[in-house]
């Protein structure tokens, strides 16, 4: 590999780490910091690429679509956390497990019912649409660099709301001891309520970004659900910055493995795993 | 000044299928420092998570500022200024020192902010020293000082205190004593739990003591200390 | 349940599965077998997510190895010995487990989950990426295991009765190895290791080890399933490996109630079932599987093997 | 005479779910085109999702043969799925029709008597495309596809009749299947710079790695050919990135017959929706079976005579007529496409009736 | 306070034991010998650093300098489980229990570590009378007695401490280190506890950490005091009351009552 594809492959694998992030960022918050093991994860992001697909067409404009998938994103987690995930807090872990492989089933066949099993692809917005020329005949898709930055600003914001708020305090405390944090006058529902939306948002926004570049199909959200969980663990359970070390590291070694060991480009990301995690058995960046 | 703060009225409260409070009726004033006492087992946990809806009664009422509130959310019955210290402590261990501090601080029911940040590291000086450790890296006694303090961020009317000075040195538990009687003496009302009754009842206007989920003394804590009977008998020395 | 209704309980269930292919299809007899074998596989994990507390999601790496290890033993155009392939592939799949397992134990809770999940992966890609059996396309077993000893042959798998009452042996024999096992010092040591790993290391017991060996056993009795599993259907993939595998025992665990090895049993039979009835019923099957298994965790906390306890609790009339 | 039993195995959930529904959808079409039945005989359904999961296949399929008896067999899409469908008919001898799976070896080293493909082998298409790509000139290519058996026949194919023409294949790349990162093949492509580019994708898949080649400014520079499926069913998602491709396929939208103006018609009054490939190809399973039955007049016990008759058929499919060949696979015409507006153009016939080399097939 | 014991045989000494945390240095240059026969309390205010001690004489934590040595064989290197093996128990100071095991399964788990035998997977676990005879002892012994069938997680606070005390026994250890065994106990408990100490250090070495100082000097031989975990002062029962040094940083001035 000359020196110039080797640059050119990093930008890939940079960028395609940080896409991995912005799939991931919402389980960070479910999964990593509230302790739901959210098998649905993969479905949010489904979800969130059909209503980009269903409100593009309807409105004719990305952005607002955008704009309005958002908020029902949001009430959709709130309600789907108060009908059902709330009633499980108490319960073994493992049958979220299993509560959350249901909904799976579930969402993909409304799926189906609503709005078919046909591919579907959204295009680029216009201002975004161009590409930037690397070489001859190379170039790079604006679009791309777009969700770069917006996964930049995600993990500092993630980092922050975690990290730096009250709000990601009591989040992190209540993941521990709820009746504790009842116990100190904090409504710890309403909390759990409030950041489950955020993260089926997450992930949903996560979907509708992707959408014009990996156009909208049935299964796609099982694609992504392992490779999700694989980057919030292998950064360290809740650490922001961990998970965003993972995903460039996965990026990374998804790329150059498949450039340059393409027989075994499917085993390289969880060889990843099992080496860090062997190394540090508690993710690369630890809690905190 | 005998503004009733919280009331248990003929509580009974299960685990499963075990009766363990049978019918108690309790009540603390505004302002008021008050002891309850009782060997290992008698229900004096039991009776104050009952209070705090941490766990529901099967029978009776929970009045706090004279409205019902029997079974409602704990946060719900907390925001109204009662600040809960549990017996084997619930710091978040997750969570910084620093950060076990901030997420409770709130303003009082009359929004008051006697107890600051500042405050209480002035309280605790040990805890200001270990500020970015996580809580669970405290030693036990400065988990207990964690708690403590956590609970006076909240600004409260009402401190509950289960077992507060366990495993603290006896230094660090005169100071507990004396910061409780202080505590009192701004108006805060304290329920003690403690197995040192000697202190207990020095230090409180009133003592209750359960036994086997009863209430068999309610009166006033002079009167305990001078008994020494009574004290043998159900408290045991 | 408690022990006296199982001690009832058990020897009819056992009855009914004997009598079974006198009344039942023969499809029904297989579909019936192939899940006994689903439950061997769910038991045998149920002694590591239920007893050990180790949430292992790779568990079908081991029912896999054991699958391929019968298609590998066997010649393509003769059976193989049912005494060379049936303890290969038990060797197999424990050897397999005990080298995974002295990485992936070092490491806990999710952690452990999601390095269970990357080993089995790797062994899936393996087998799925390269030729070592057959790709991705899976490898046909043209005949099954000869029983013969010496030209005497006690049985006949080939005959799916006899195949049906081997399996259900095999599953008594798995079920009474796995309570032996957990009512012995060993299985108690594992059952505290739940409960409390630190204590049991600091009451002086080598917590590593034992976790090695339920993680060997565990999945040398994955092997047995997965060795049936390969002489009853045949036919041997990649998928057998694919973590979507592990997921279905994992639920099958889960919703028949961890810890309990008869609550195992009613959960591979509750998901074959749910499966068969809804897929007769509806194109839209997944649907009403979905809105089952949600009704399942809302309604019936603890699983399948916590009804009769609520049934009790719901005579006698105590509320909770 | 009682209703002749019809198993439709196919995937309904899924990647492929729409594939199975077009198919069962061309299936049923013929049927009550036919007067609701087959042979003379009315038709009973006995349907089962697949769900492309090869380590269901052998049960689902037992489902149907030894539960309810069916008296043909009618899958599938998926060719893992489709290699344990036929072993599950071979046992039982259960007559047994491929609507769509490619997998080279059901009309090669595992044909069978009872076994017959509507669809195409993997190699068909493909190796017209090598034959057009090497006329038109391109000297050296680069492939790419996922590393499963499918796209690697695709590929084999195509380099069998592109190589005959001359041409040399610089790299064989091959990602795992269902990965859609294309962006690392893409810089490489770039950078080894070939005359032009040969790729198998389907479904969702397809319609990413056409819009990645185009945003990466590759598709102006390196010309990009495919078989078929990249095209079909997914032109919508590619938007932009769609138009102009060149691919090769048994069946093109705009086949101008009055067989298949007839056909897309029909479809699109019953079902709301244009046909596509997948849904001729179930049309034609249920044609080619029921010239077999009406030659028994319905009674299926007359095995060989049934088979006799489909063997000899020729089946008057809206892809142009076909014949089978003696492993049972297609013999047709390949077609060459282009992408305009929202349909694939036929441009040009680059082999006619060609037959797949069925190798390794003893019938 | 000191009585008259056979032989006063040095069982576990601590040479020069340090521990640091990041920046904080919890033990320095601690240190300690603990002999059959006596019991040794370690005080010191909350902090110092005891719990450490503990943690790195049990092995929970590998010290950072310094050496332990059992009946004169360095044992430094071993980990948790091994120490317990050659009769090293200990109790925790936040109760560390097996919540969902009956009072009794909890003491059984305790003694058969003494008899494990993993390899005999056909003996039923419950029937070996020896370890079960160990473990009502020592439920007995720590004041459980009649409560053997009680769910541990569903007892009050004071019977889990109970508890832990209980397991520590059934391990039926040389030494024992107990810290803070007496919190959470009420008065009639501790006065329990404190004469089981006293018949417990007839053959056994204990290390005991405890802020309860009336039970403190009703049973120790030797105290030594840590203070910022530098040992400040260590002694005979009788001096360490007196040192000022130990009344400024720990205990206060005496006479202060309880409050
Ligand atoms: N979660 C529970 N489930 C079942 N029983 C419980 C539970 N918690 C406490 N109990 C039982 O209820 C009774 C009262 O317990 P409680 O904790 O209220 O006692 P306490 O007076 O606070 O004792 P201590 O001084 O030891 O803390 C005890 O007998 C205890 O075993
Ligand atoms: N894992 C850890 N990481 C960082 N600091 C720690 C850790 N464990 C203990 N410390 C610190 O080391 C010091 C000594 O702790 P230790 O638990 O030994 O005190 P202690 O003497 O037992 O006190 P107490 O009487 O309150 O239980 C404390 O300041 C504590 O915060
Ligand atoms: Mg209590
Ligand atoms: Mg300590």
């Amino acid at each position: 590999m000359d020196f110039y594809s080797f640059l050119i492959q990093s930008l890939n694998a940079l960028q395609y780490g940080l896409l991995l992030f912005l799939v991931a960022s919402g389980l960070t918050l479910v999964f990593g910091i509230m302790g739901i093991i959210n098998l649905a994860h993969g479905s949010f992001y489904m979800i969130g690429a059909y209503l980009a697909f269903a409100l593009t067409s309807l409105t004719g404009n990305f952005f607002v679509a955008i704009l309005l998938g958002i908020p029902l994103a949001l009430a959709f987690g709130a309600a789907l956390e108060a009908l059902l995930f709330a009633h499980l807090y108490k319960r073994d872990h493992l049958e979220q497990v299993l509560l959350t492989y249901g909904l799976i089933l579930i969402f993909e066949e409304v799926r189906s019912l609503l709005l078919g099993d046909d591919v579907h692809g959204i295009p680029v917005p216009e201002i975004f649409a161009a590409s930037i020329p690397l070489n001859d005949t190379l170039s790079y898709p604006v679009y791309r660099l777009v969700i770069s930055a917006v996964c930049i600003v995600l993990a500092v914001g993630l980092y922050w709301l975690i990290q730096r708020t009250r709000l990601g305090m009591m989040i992190r405390a209540g993941s521990h001891d709820r009746d504790m944090v009842q116990s100190l006058g904090i409504d710890i529902n309403r909390i759990y309520r409030t950041v489950f939306a955020l993260g089926v948002a997450l992930a949903a926004l996560a979907g509708m970004l992707a959408a014009p570049i990996s156009s909208v199909f049935p299964g796609m959200g099982s694609q992504v659900l392992i490779i999700s969980f694989v980057i919030v663990v292998i950064g360290g359970i809740g650490s922001v910055w961990g998970a965003l070390i993972a995903a460039l590291i996965i990026g990374f070694a998804d790329t150059f493995g498949k450039v340059l060991l393409p027989d075994f480009a499917g085993l390289i990301v969880y060889l990843v795993m099992a080496v860090v995690l062997l190394w540090r058995p508690e993710g690369i960046l630890k809690k905190g | 000044m005998s503004e009733v703060l919280l009331e248990a009225k003929q509580l009974h409260t299960y685990y499963g299928s075990s009766h363990i409070l049978h019918g108690v009726d309790f009540h603390i004033n505004k302002g008021e420092a008050l002891g309850l006492m009782g060997r290992n087992g008698m229900g004096k946990t039991t009776l104050i998570r009952s209070m705090m809806g941490l766990v529901k009664p099967r029978h009776g009422e929970v009045k706090v500022r004279g409205d019902a509130m029997t079974g409602a959310p704990t946060h719900r019955i907390a925001r109204q200024g009662i600040a809960y210290v549990p017996e084997g402590r619930g710091i978040f261990p997750n969570l910084s020192v620093k950060e076990n501090l901030l997420m409770a601080a709130r303003p009082g029911v009359d929004g008051q902010r006697n107890w600051t940040f500042e405050r209480v590291l002035e309280t605790f000086p040990r805890l200001g020293e270990r500020l970015t450790n996580g809580g669970g890296q405290l030693s036990g006694g400065e988990q207990q000082m964690l708690t403590i303090g956590r609970a006076l961020m909240t600004n409260p009317d009402l401190m509950i205190l289960d077992e507060a000075t366990e495993g603290l040195a006896p230094l660090i538990a005169r100071e507990i004593w004396r910061i409780v009687r202080e505590i009192g003496k701004s108006g805060i009302a304290t329920v003690i739990v403690d197995k040192n009754h000697a202190a207990v009842t020095s230090i409180t206007h009133r003592s209750v003591i359960l036994v086997k989920g009863q209430v068999v003394f309610d009166g006033d804590s002079e009167v305990l200390r001078n008994n020494q009977a009574l004290i043998q008998q159900h408290l045991g020395v | 349940m408690n022990p006296t209704s199982q001690r009832l309980i058990l020897p009819l269930l056992l009855a009914a599965l004997l009598a079974f292919p006198s009344f039942g299809s023969d499809f029904y007899v297989e579909l019936v077998a192939k899940t006994l074998v689903l439950a061997i596989f769910a038991m045998s994990l149920d002694l590591l997510v239920g007893f050990t507390g180790l949430v292992s999601f790779g568990h079908a790496a081991y029912f896999g190895i054991a699958a391929y290890a019968v298609a590998m033993i066997t010649p393509k155009y003769d059976p193989a010995s049912l005494w060379l392939a049936l303890p290969a592939a038990i060797i197999a799949a424990g050897l397999a487990a005990f080298v995974i397992g002295l990485f992936v134990l070092r490491t806990k809770g999710i952690y452990f989950i999601m390095v269970t999940l990357a080993f089995a992966q790797m062994v899936f890609f393996l087998f799925h990426d390269t030729n070592l059996g057959g790709g991705s396309d899976g490898v046909n077993i043209n005949f099954k295991p000869d029983a013969a000893i010496a030209g005497w042959a006690p049985f006949d798998l080939n005959e799916p009765g006899q195949l049906y009452y081997f399996i259900v042996a095999a599953l008594v024999a798995v079920y009474g190895v796995l309570k032996l096992v957990l009512r012995s010092p060993f299985g108690r040591v594992l059952i505290g290791i739940r409960s409390n790993e630190h204590r049991m290391l600091s009451l002086g017991y080598a917590t590593f080890y034992y976790k090695l060996a339920a993680f060997t056993l565990a999945g040398a009795l994955a092997g047995v399933a997965g060795f049936l599993y390969a002489v009853l259907s045949g036919f041997v993939t990649p998928e057998l490996l694919a973590w979507h595998q592990s997921g279905n025992v994992l639920l099958m665990v889960i919703l028949g109630g961890m810890g309990n090895l008869v609550g195992a049993i009613a959960g591979a039979f509750a998901f074959t079932a749910m499966q068969e009835a809804f897929g007769a019923w509806t194109k839209h099957w997944q649907l009403a599987m979905g809105l089952a298994i949600v009704a399942a965790v809302l309604f019936l906390p603890g699983g399948l093997s916590a009804i009769p306890a609520r049934l009790k609790r719901a005579m006698t009339g105590e509320e909770k | 005479q009682d209703k002749v039993k019809v198993g439709l195995m196919l995937p309904y959930t899924g990647t492929y779910a729409s594939l199975g529904n077009a198919i069962t959808n061309g299936f049923k079409q013929f049927v009550s085109e036919n007067g609701g039945k087959l042979g003379g005989r009315e038709v009973e359904y006995f349907v089962v999702d697949d769900e492309s999961d090869p380590a269901k296949a052998t049960e689902n399929a037992k489902k149907l043969v030894k539960r309810d008896n069916v008296d043909v067999l009618v899958g599938t899409v998926h060719s893992g799925v489709a290699l344990a469908m036929s072993k599950v008919a071979r046992e039982n001898k259960t007559l047994m029709i491929v609507p769509n799976a490619g997998a080279d070896e059901l009309t090669g080293p595992l044909c069978d008597a009872n076994l017959f493909r509507t669809s195409f082998s993997m190699w068909q298409p493909s190796y017209a495309m090598g034959k057009v790509m090497a006329a038109k000139g391109h000297k050296k290519v680069v492939t790419l596809t996922w590393k499963y058996a499918g796209g690697q026949q695709a590929v084999d194919g195509f380099k069998e009749a592109f190589e005959k023409g001359g041409g040399k294949v610089l790299k064989d790349m091959t990602l795992p299947f269902p990965n859609v990162e294309f962006q690392p093949f893409l810089t490489e492509i770039a950078s080894l710079k070939p005359d032009a580019v040969y790729v198998f994708f389907a479904g969702g898949g397809a319609a990413k790695f056409a819009k990645d080649y185009a945003a990466a400014g590759l598709k102006n520079s390196i010309p990009l050919y495919a078989s078929g499926f990249l095209t079909d069913g997914t032109i919508d998602a590619m938007g932009e990135a769609s138009q102009g491709l060149l691919t090769t396929l048994h069946y093109g939208d705009g086949l101008d017959s009055a067989r298949n103006n007839a056909f897309r018609l029909n479809y699109a009054k019953s079902y709301k929706a244009q046909p596509d490939v997948y849904a001729v190809q179930g049309y034609d399973a249920a044609q080619a079976f029921n010239v077999g039955l009406t030659a028994v007049k319905g009674d299926t016990s007359k095995r060989a005579e049934l088979i006799k008759a489909m063997e000899t058929a020729k089946i008057d499919s809206p892809r142009g007529p076909f014949t089978f060949s003696k492993a049972h696979n297609p013999v047709q015409n390949i077609y060459l496409r282009k992408v305009e507006g929202r349909e694939n153009k036929v441009i040009d016939t680059p082999e006619k009736s060609l037959a797949d080399p069925a190798r390794g097939c003893k019938l | 306070m000191s009585h008259a014991t056979p032989q006063r045989e040095a069982l576990l000494v601590a040479e020069k034991l340090t521990r640091r945390f990041g920046g904080l240095t919890a033990n320095s240059n601690v240190n300690l010998t603990l002999e059959r026969g006596t019991l040794h309390a370690l005080l010191g205010p909350n902090g110092a650093g005891k719990s450490t001690c503990i943690n790195m004489l049990s092995g929970d934590l590998p010290p950072s300098e310094g050496r332990i040595l059992l009946g004169g064989k360095d044992i430094t290197g071993l980990s948790n489980h091994q120490r317990s093996r050659v009769g090293i128990g200990r109790s925790y100071q936040r109760t560390n229990i097996f919540p969902k095991f009956s009072v009794l399964e909890n003491c059984r788990l305790a003694a058969q570590s003494r008899r494990q035998q993993p390899w005999r997977i056909v003996k039923d676990a419950v029937r070996d009378p020896d370890t079960l005879a160990r473990a009502h002892a020592a439920i007995a012994e720590a004041g459980l007695a009649g409560r053997e069938h009680r769910i541990a997680g569903q007892m009050s606070h004071g019977e889990q401490r109970q508890l832990e005390i209980a397991m520590v026994l059934a391990t039926d250890a040389q030494v024992l280190l107990l810290d803070e065994p007496l919190a959470g106990m009420g008065s009639d408990e501790s006065a329990q506890m404190v004469e089981l100490l006293k018949r417990l250090r007839e053959n056994r070495a204990i290390l005991l950490v405890e802020h309860d100082m009336d039970a403190v000097f009703a049973v120790a031989d030797t105290i030594t005091v840590l203070v910022n975990g530098q040992v400040l002062e260590s002694g005979d029962p009788d001096t360490i009351r007196k040192s000022p040094a130990v009344q400024q940083a720990y205990l206060g001035h005496e006479g202060a009552d309880h409050v």
